[in-house]
């Protein structure tokens, strides 16, 4: 087979995190697909904006702090993080409230990032 | 030409997922509503406004006979297909997401 | 084409008849199915301990015989499946666990093998729980 | 241990039918509580009302008619089978809908047997 | 007097469940928020006009400091309590109703 | 108070994890916990298979701790686990199967363990998925 040529991949995260371990398990597959040099983007929406925020504190329920692990995007150089900026207005979020360096992007730009790709994953 | 193939596969009525996707849609794209998804194809909800007519809406044919829903009780406007028509919208389509 | 399937979801919920039934078009249409990649509570899927009623589906034997029948790639992610109790026998070796479930047909792998699925499929669908 | 009072059990099937196995799994815990000689009700409510509709097809997915095992109840002996009236209307459902003979109740109906009971088992 | 605690324990935002079991609350019944249910104690939400003044409402901490949801961006009638006032609050009614 | 459990929600989600703290605080308030049900997804519990990663909670072992410091019976329902592929060894041999699976602590049993917990017990609380 030859080798084929670099796909565009978009990671979508729907869901809270914690409440499931779809999150985790889903960011475990960014992290894998770092290593395959293709090109990866990130978008949190609808309640995966969630998992962005700041002062998460798990450690009484036993879980590993969801943003320590995002924070592992950027050792993976992994740059192409987007936020639909529309799910943290439904939700009464602000810029203020994220944890980490992302792009908040409006309705605009998700649809575009939706329709560029050659495979979503959902999660 | 870009476009998507959307999957729903949650009941509209316990589950925000449709909306969340019919909120996503866009011009070339599709939506299949399949398993307990089928139930969106039920006529005088809300999420029938939402439900632009530029669109393409299927459900799968089994889902919707399995839970008893007739054709009278249906939206007009949605097709049901069955499997092998499913592959072929996603062949048709350059991506698959699936709202779940 | 080239498909490859993505199955996060329990065999008692629908989203894994769907996968199954769509898997079964796809052949049936002359499409290629490079690989099935389990994961998430998907992996349940690969334990040879199913026992479903007589009267049931047998979710794991059917995707055996699938597999066989058209020569696909059933993979489990090996990190989904450890913490879900999906083990072959070299991971039952190396943590001590008295016994091993793996379907044949079923093999434990990494995250990578959904990472290639996507690369060499024009193709992914995704069935969730 | 002295042989505790007669129980109140409410079954509440809140979940459409083949999505998952709950219903079904929630139909088998009613059967089984038949033997043991409590005070059972059975409630259909939000989705769980589609579980009663008529027509049900199920031999293209290979699922068993759930009908036929609510059918069940009948022969075990279970009548106090009741629907949500509200939920039936939410989703555009008539009467001549349901396939088995169960009493429909209105809001307060609904109240009353939630509140009535030693313990409500949720599906 | 029979009164009944409710625990929800899904995202308000992704389900309809806050809803169904708001829409059921009797005199003398409370709330209790757990898990993504706790989302469901952000201010500003349409919900919150459901949410009946003549009942109490919970949520688990626990699972409130896990989110990230500091207090000032809480519902104020929402009473933040550990598992063991949840243990009391379930000795306190006479039935505890699961809305998952 | 005399308590039981009900517990259906896959050792994924959180609410097998809210289970288990609310029967702490239950013991820890003196009262009695009569039994644990799991049934429906709940059955993948009992997997003495079950194998997280080091940083992370072992239910199943966190579970047979518990249920033994605070002689709690633990049961399975075993239509719902043989249909998930939890087995004693007495069902692995009538059925036939390699091997078996339950983790000490845990027993498989009818459905009636849950009637008759709701019949014994004060409440019953469900933990679903």
């Amino acid at each position: 087979m030859n080798k084929p040529k670099t796909k565009k991949l978009l990671f979508l995260f729907r869901h809270a995190p914690y409440g499931s371990a779809l999150a985790k398990e889903g960011i475990d597959a960014v992290l894998a697909a770092s290593a395959y040099d293709q090109d990866l983007s990130v978008l949190f929406m609808d309640d995966g904006v969630f998992q962005l925020l700041k002062h998460q504190k798990p450690d009484d329920i036993e879980e590993k702090n969801i943003i320590n692990i995002l924070s592992a995007f950027t050792l993976y150089d992994i740059q192409s993080l987007f936020v639909c900026q529309e799910s943290l207005a439904e939700r009464g979020l602000r810029n203020t409230d994220i944890a980490i360096g992302i792009n908040i992007v409006a309705h605009n730009t998700v649809s575009q990032l939706l329709s560029q790709q050659d495979h979503i994953l959902s999660f | 030409m870009s476009n998507i193939l959307h999957t729903v596969n949650k009941s509209p009525f316990l589950n925000q997922t449709l909306k969340h996707c019919l909120g996503r849609i866009q011009s070339g794209d599709s939506v299949l509503l399949l398993e307990d998804g089928v139930y969106a194809a039920l006529s005088s909800q809300p999420w029938a406004m939402l439900m632009n007519p530029s669109h393409q809406y299927y459900a799968i044919k089994a889902d919707v006979e399995a839970r008893g829903l007739g054709e009278d009780k249906l939206l007009s406007h949605i097709t049901l297909i069955d499997y092998e028509q499913f592959v072929e919208l996603s062949t048709e389509h350059s991506t698959v997401q699936s709202w779940y | 084409m080239i498909f490859s399937l993505a199955i996060y979801a329990t065999p008692s919920v629908q989203s894994s008849d769907s996968a199954y039934r769509f898997a079964n078009a796809l052949v049936a249409h002359n499409h290629t199915l490079y690989r099935i990649f389990f994961y998430h509570d998907g992996v349940y899927h690969g334990s040879q301990l199913n026992t479903p009623a007589q009267d049931e589906v047998d979710h794991t034997v059917r995707w055996q015989q699938f597999a066989k029948q058209h020569n696909v790639d059933m993979v489990i992610c090996i990190a989904s499946g450890l913490r879900r109790g999906i083990l072959n026998s070299k991971e039952a070796t190396r943590y001590e666990k008295s016994a091993h479930n793996l379907a044949e047909g079923f093999e434990l792998s990494g995250l990578g093998q959904l990472v290639d699925a996507a690369v060499y499929s024009d193709r992914l669908v995704t069935f969730g729980h």
